[in-house]
């Protein structure tokens, strides 16, 4: 299972606002749920969300344990030139994530 | 063919929402529903809202609405009671009608909320529909006054009239109804002394019944549509599994068969004509599923569990008070004994069913909830549409019992198949066989308790262990404090039992097989397991057991448990003589705000063979709207409840459910009906639920008998696992 | 095509001549009184009869109806009067009611038989299932009925 | 009138609700659903978002179900008129809980490249509350708007 999933459209048109979505798989533990003997699950959930565009960071996203589990985003950003679309997000235990996309910016 | 189409409701709500606004329907209606809008503001003319719960004709015809759910409880005829008793109206003119799902959010949840559970239905809503009643009535009043050009304080409404004192003049509800819906509503309107009440704590006939003996109420699961389609479910049979494939090709030249829909952990099969057809095609069909992880697991595997739960060295505390410790060093006599109970299921007689019509406008759903704003949400949410585009059509409930109140996986199935189809509707139906093997089941439990008597008999520490599946962990992960279930610790953490010293313990054990609220949730086996326990103390110290509970109960804060104990036992005749062989069993316990006991006679012949003589039955619910409704609800715990004590099991083998339908999951029957006698106690001053107390006392009372009767003590449910012949 | 009459009236339908006649009721002719309770002739909630006697139509092939009086809860009273219905009413007897239209068409068949019955006679005739337990109303609504009809 | 109005809505609101789903104008009733005064506990943590600046009602649309069934995932879009220039734009965009255990759900931080100040989440609520969202513009003015969700999941073991 891929371990997120970003969506752009194929083409844009440069200088127009397009939709960006980012759904991770991550179980955003809260802290207050107990499994099957009683004992607390720690917790961990992403609590930061960065997205670049062609180095430039166009999304930031600080998270609490209020967010569903397997995040889901969806925002926009400005399209200029061709490249690639960046998500990193990183989880309580520490662990960092990224997923890339391409984009191509018509005239 | 007959169609049985239900009415639409689509006239009703536009009814409300023309009183006093006609005018600018014209400009602001969309055209198509201009018609339709002009025909509702002629009824409007005619049945003025007066509040949104009541309704007046000019004939005098009053409708109350209601916002909860009849499932068999009677609140469809104790909820308008009490509206109607401050209302000061003709209850022979008062019809019944459900608030309108749709409506209710439209107008900000005027109708407060619609679930129906937690025998919450009278006591939660009984002030404000009261109220209600009493803003109606000084409203009428207030309009009758204006009419006649005299003060409102000098007119009365009683029986549907409103009579001007002075002179003796009168006027009818009907006839000021449509002036009194353009008054404000009155915020404190004065409610009436309890002493003065002439319609609440009489008893009154349902309305709902006349239509239940000639088949007439449309039950969900009786709802007809033009050109609707039905459709037969199978679930994956272990829990947590899901469908790997279902070869379509197979069934595809069946009688009927329209298509196949799969979902994750399930498989639907679509037919026209009848639901035999979708059933026999779903019979026919080759489905292979991915048990998933839990295929091994078994009711003996889940039993070692809970006896892990039971010998951990330390669990999260649930209730601690005093020294056990010395209490134990100290003590003359110790006991100790484990006590289990298994899954039930809830075996409402209408099966889960659900009916869906899904257009691009909107999304009707004719669903056997308990929570009809539920119903609304799994609609949305599953339809993906915004929620003022569904609407949820009410319907009476075959039976619920908890079942259908968290739990509506019937409404997402049958959502997820109408969507595929349109314009269509479709009638999902759950055979019983899916019914009792993909329930919400009441959990399994184990308990280890101990007590200590002193050299007088005197019992001095008691200590709780409970390893018991939670069913709030999951759903509702708040009910959980501190590793402990709130809801499942209770009978043990609130018991009124005045030890000195006590120390209770929650082991969360939690299994693959979906848990439940089932009818008294915590308050069916924790009274089992205290009230044996209790008893086998008694007898310990050589005691009578109502005695020995009276001595426990000698508090302030156990004072209502000790009347009604005190009620029940005087109305068995506790201490008089019993016919040879005839034995009594006694228990007590308070729960959803009111309080109950029971009493119990059996007996027990040679051959083990038991027979329940009589059983006597007593509740305090504080007040009462119907008496005869609480009468059949505590009528109807004794079945529900013993029922579950002599023959409720679920088991399970290789991950999924062993019964399937009743003759393996059996039910009492007339025959082993006992005689019952109802004690109706309100001592007044507050109001306690009806619908699940009477659950709690049976099975401890039964137990006690048959200990009474044999010597045999029953640790463990259901009793037709035991052999209990005289020892 | 089989011919079925119901409550009097004759119909011919064109169904599988195994389907069971609860579903025929039900879905083809759109009586629902006749209730669906288990499929497996164990709870009764599908009860009617057949030429007066009390069947339960959930397992009876629809061909085996064929050319018999069959008759539902529609047809025992347009309006609820015979003396069962109103014994039923007069003890308040149902609560969610799923169950009691059977229990009525298993009473009907009862008292037919035994116009005065015996505890014993009820215990073997009314074996319905009921979940709210509306037995003791149900019991004693048998008895009233009896004593209305019988005169005594 | 001899008698004070109720929280209860006028009859007014309510027409203008029900002629408004029928016409397709939901904005009255959806302002009438988030009246009421903000829940208490989220005032110190917006005052702390804002900096200390007090938000006005406006300009942010907040969009969430009216009702959810589990609360486990619950839609919610959030869009601030805003022209997204670098000479005004959103910077941040809070979202708040009345009831959960964590009353701050997330913090969004946009800037003028977005084009556009709008997004979309999936959120967790602890039974039947508010939820407040609170804009922060680039000149240090803040907005917000609320909207209340009803939670149905229910059991038959509230309360006693």
């Amino acid at each position: 299972m891929a371990k997120a999933r970003i969506k752009v459209p194929e083409v844009v048109k440069r200088g127009t606002v397009f939709e960006v979505r980012l759904l991770i798989r991550h179980p955003m533990e809260t802290g207050f749920r107990y499994d099957n003997v009683g004992q607390q699950i720690p917790k961990n959930i992403v609590h930061t969300v960065r997205c670049v565009y062609n180095g430039a960071e166009v999304f930031h996203a600080k998270l609490f344990p209020g967010i569903a589990a397997n995040p889901y985003f969806s925002f926009f950003t400005t399209a200029e030139v061709s490249g690639e679309l960046e998500c990193v997000w990183t989880d309580d235990a520490g662990v960092t994530t990224s997923e890339r996309v391409g984009l191509t910016v018509s005239e | 063919m007959k169609q049985i189409v239900n009415i639409s409701r689509r006239s009703f709500l536009l009814r409300s929402a023309v009183v006093g606004g006609g005018l600018l329907l014209e400009v602001t209606l969309p055209k198509s529903s201009v018609a339709e809008a002009e025909q509702a503001s002629a009824q409007a003319e005619t049945s003025p809202e007066v509040t949104a719960w009541v309704l007046i004709r000019p004939d005098d015809t009053i409708i109350i609405r209601v916002a909860r759910v009849e499932m068999g409880q009677g609140s469809f005829t104790g909820l308008p009671m009490l509206v109607a008793e401050e209302l000061g109206c003709d209850w022979s003119k008062v019809r019944a009608e459900y608030a309108s799902t749709s409506e209710h959010l439209r107008r900000n949840r005027i109708f407060q909320t619609m679930l129906t559970g937690g025998s919450r239905s009278i006591r939660d809503s009984q002030e404000y529909l009261r109220t209600a009643g009493a803003a109606a009535r000084l409203m009428l009043t207030t309009a009758a006054a204006r009419r006649w050009g005299v003060p409102g304080t000098e007119c009365v409404a009683e029986n549907s009239l409103i009579t001007h004192t002075p002179t003796q003049r009168q006027v009818s509800f009907g006839v000021v109804a449509a002036e009194a819906a353009t008054l404000d509503i009155p915020e404190n309107p004065p409610l009436k002394d309890p002493a003065d009440w002439t319609l609440l704590g009489q008893p009154a006939q349902r309305f709902d019944i006349p239509d239940k003996v000639t088949g007439k109420t449309a039950f969900a699961i009786d709802t007809r549509l033009p050109g609707m389609v039905y459709a037969a479910i199978a679930q994956c049979p272990v829990f947590g599994g899901s469908l790997k494939s279902a070869d379509a090709k197979k069934i595809a030249d069946m009688r009927g068969v329209v298509k196949l829909v799969p979902l994750e952990d399930a498989v639907v099969v679509v037919a026209r004509e009848s639901w035999w057809n979708a059933q026999q095609a779903l019979r026919a069909l080759p489905i292979e599923w991915d048990f998933g992880e839990h295929s091994q697991v078994s009711s003996d595997s889940i039993l070692e569990f809970l006896r892990e739960g039971i010998q951990l060295e330390k669990a999260p505390v649930s209730r601690q008070q005093g020294d056990i410790d010395s209490a134990f060093s100290s003590a003359a006599t110790t006991i100790e004994a484990d006590y289990y109970a298994p899954y039930l299921e809830h075996a409402t007689m209408e099966p889960q069913n659900c009916t869906v019509l899904y257009t691009d406008q909107r999304v009707e759903v004719w669903a056997p909830a308990q929570n009809s704003e539920a119903t609304a949400a799994v609609t949305a949410e599953t339809a993906d549409v915004p929620v003022s585009r569904v609407e949820v059509h009410k319907v009476h409930l075959g039976g619920g019992f908890g079942r259908r109140g968290m739990h509506i996986e019937f409404v997402r199935q049958a959502v997820r198949v109408a969507k595929t189809m349109p314009g269509t509707p479709v009638q999902l139906i759950w055979s019983r066989e899916e019914d009792i093997q993909h329930g919400r089941y009441r959990p399994v439990a184990l308990v280890r308790m101990r007590a200590a008597l002193d050299a007088a008999g005197e019992p001095t520490a008691w200590t709780v262990r409970q390893a018991e599946q939670s069913i709030f962990s999951e759903v509702r992960p708040h009910l959980i404090r501190d590793g402990v279930d709130i809801v499942g610790v209770r009978t043990f953490a609130d018991a009124p039992y005045a030890f000195p010293n006590m120390h209770m313990e929650y082991a969360m054990r939690n299994t693959h097989v979906p848990p439940g609220p089932w009818r008294a949730v915590a308050h069916t086996h924790n009274p089992f397991f205290r009230e044996s326990f209790i008893d086998e103390l008694a007898h310990a110290a050589g005691q009578d057991p109502y005695q020995f509970r009276r001595t426990l109960l000698q508090t302030p804060q156990a004072s209502k448990d000790l009347a009604i104990l005190d009620a029940v036992a005087e109305a068995a005749g506790w201490d008089s003589p019993l016919p040879e062989g005839v034995h009594r069993g006694i228990a007590v316990q308070d729960s959803y705000g009111s309080y109950t006991a029971a009493v119990i006679e059996a007996a027990v012949n040679g051959e083990g063979e038991l027979t329940i003589h009589r059983v006597v039955i007593g509740i305090d619910c504080g007040s009462v709207a119907n008496p005869d409704s609480v009468r059949a609800q505590l009528e109807g715990s004794v079945v529900y409840g013993l029922t579950a004590a002599l023959y409720g099991e679920i088991t399970i083998k290789e991950g999924r459910v062993e019964q399937s339908n009743f003759h393996d999951y059996r039910m009492m029957r007339i025959a082993e009906m006992p005689t019952v006698e109802v004690i109706l106690k309100p001592t007044g001053g507050f109001w306690g639920g009806a619908g699940e107390p009477g659950m709690a006392p049976l099975a401890p009372a039964l137990c006690n008998a048959i200990f009474a009767a044999t010597g045999k003590r029953i640790r463990s449910l259901p009793l037709k696992n035991h052999d209990v012949r005289p020892a | 095509m089989i011919s079925l009459t119901v409550n009097g009236t004759e119909h011919r339908v064109d169904v599988s001549s195994d389907m069971r006649l609860l579903w025929v009721l039900r879905d083809i002719l759109g009586l629902t009184g006749t209730k669906f309770g288990c499929g497996m002739s164990l709870c009764g909630a599908c009860t009617v009869h057949l030429d007066g006697e009390p069947v339960r139509s959930c397992v009876m092939p629809v061909s085996l109806a064929a050319g018999k009086k069959i008759t539902t809860i529609e047809g025992l009273s347009t309006d609820g009067s015979h003396p069962l219905q109103q014994a039923w009413i007069d003890h308040q007897v149902p609560q969610c009611g799923y169950c009691q239209t059977g229990m009525i068409m298993s009473a009907v068949a009862l008292l037919k038989k035994k116009p005065r019955p015996t505890e014993a006679d009820i215990n073997e005739a009314v074996t319905n299932i009921c979940r709210c337990g509306t037995y003791a109303r149900i019991r004693a609504a048998i008895h009233t009925a009896a004593r209305k009809v019988t005169g005594g | 009138m001899m008698y004070a109005r109720p929280s209860r809505l006028s009859r007014r609101h309510v027409l203008v609700g029900l002629l408004g789903s029928l016409g397709g104008l939901l904005v009255p009733l959806r302002k009438a659903r988030s009246a009421g005064a903000l829940p208490e506990k989220l005032v110190p943590l917006i005052r702390e978002a804002t900096g200390g600046v007090t938000p006005q009602v406006g300009r942010v649309t907040l969009t969430l179900p009216t009702l959810a069934e589990s609360g486990h995932s619950v839609r919610l879009r959030v869009r601030v008129e805003s022209p997204m220039t670098p000479q005004a734009y959103v910077k941040r965009i809070h979202i708040f809980s009345e009831k959960n255990p964590r009353p701050v759900i997330a913090r969004f931080s946009l800037g003028p490249r977005a084009g556009r100040a709008e997004v979309h989440t999936r959120i967790r609520l602890a039974g039947t509350q508010q939820v407040v969202a609170v804009a922060i513009m680039n000149d240090g003015t803040a907005w917000m708007a609320r909207a209340e969700v009803v939670v149905t999941a229910a059991a038959c073991v509230e309360g006693s």
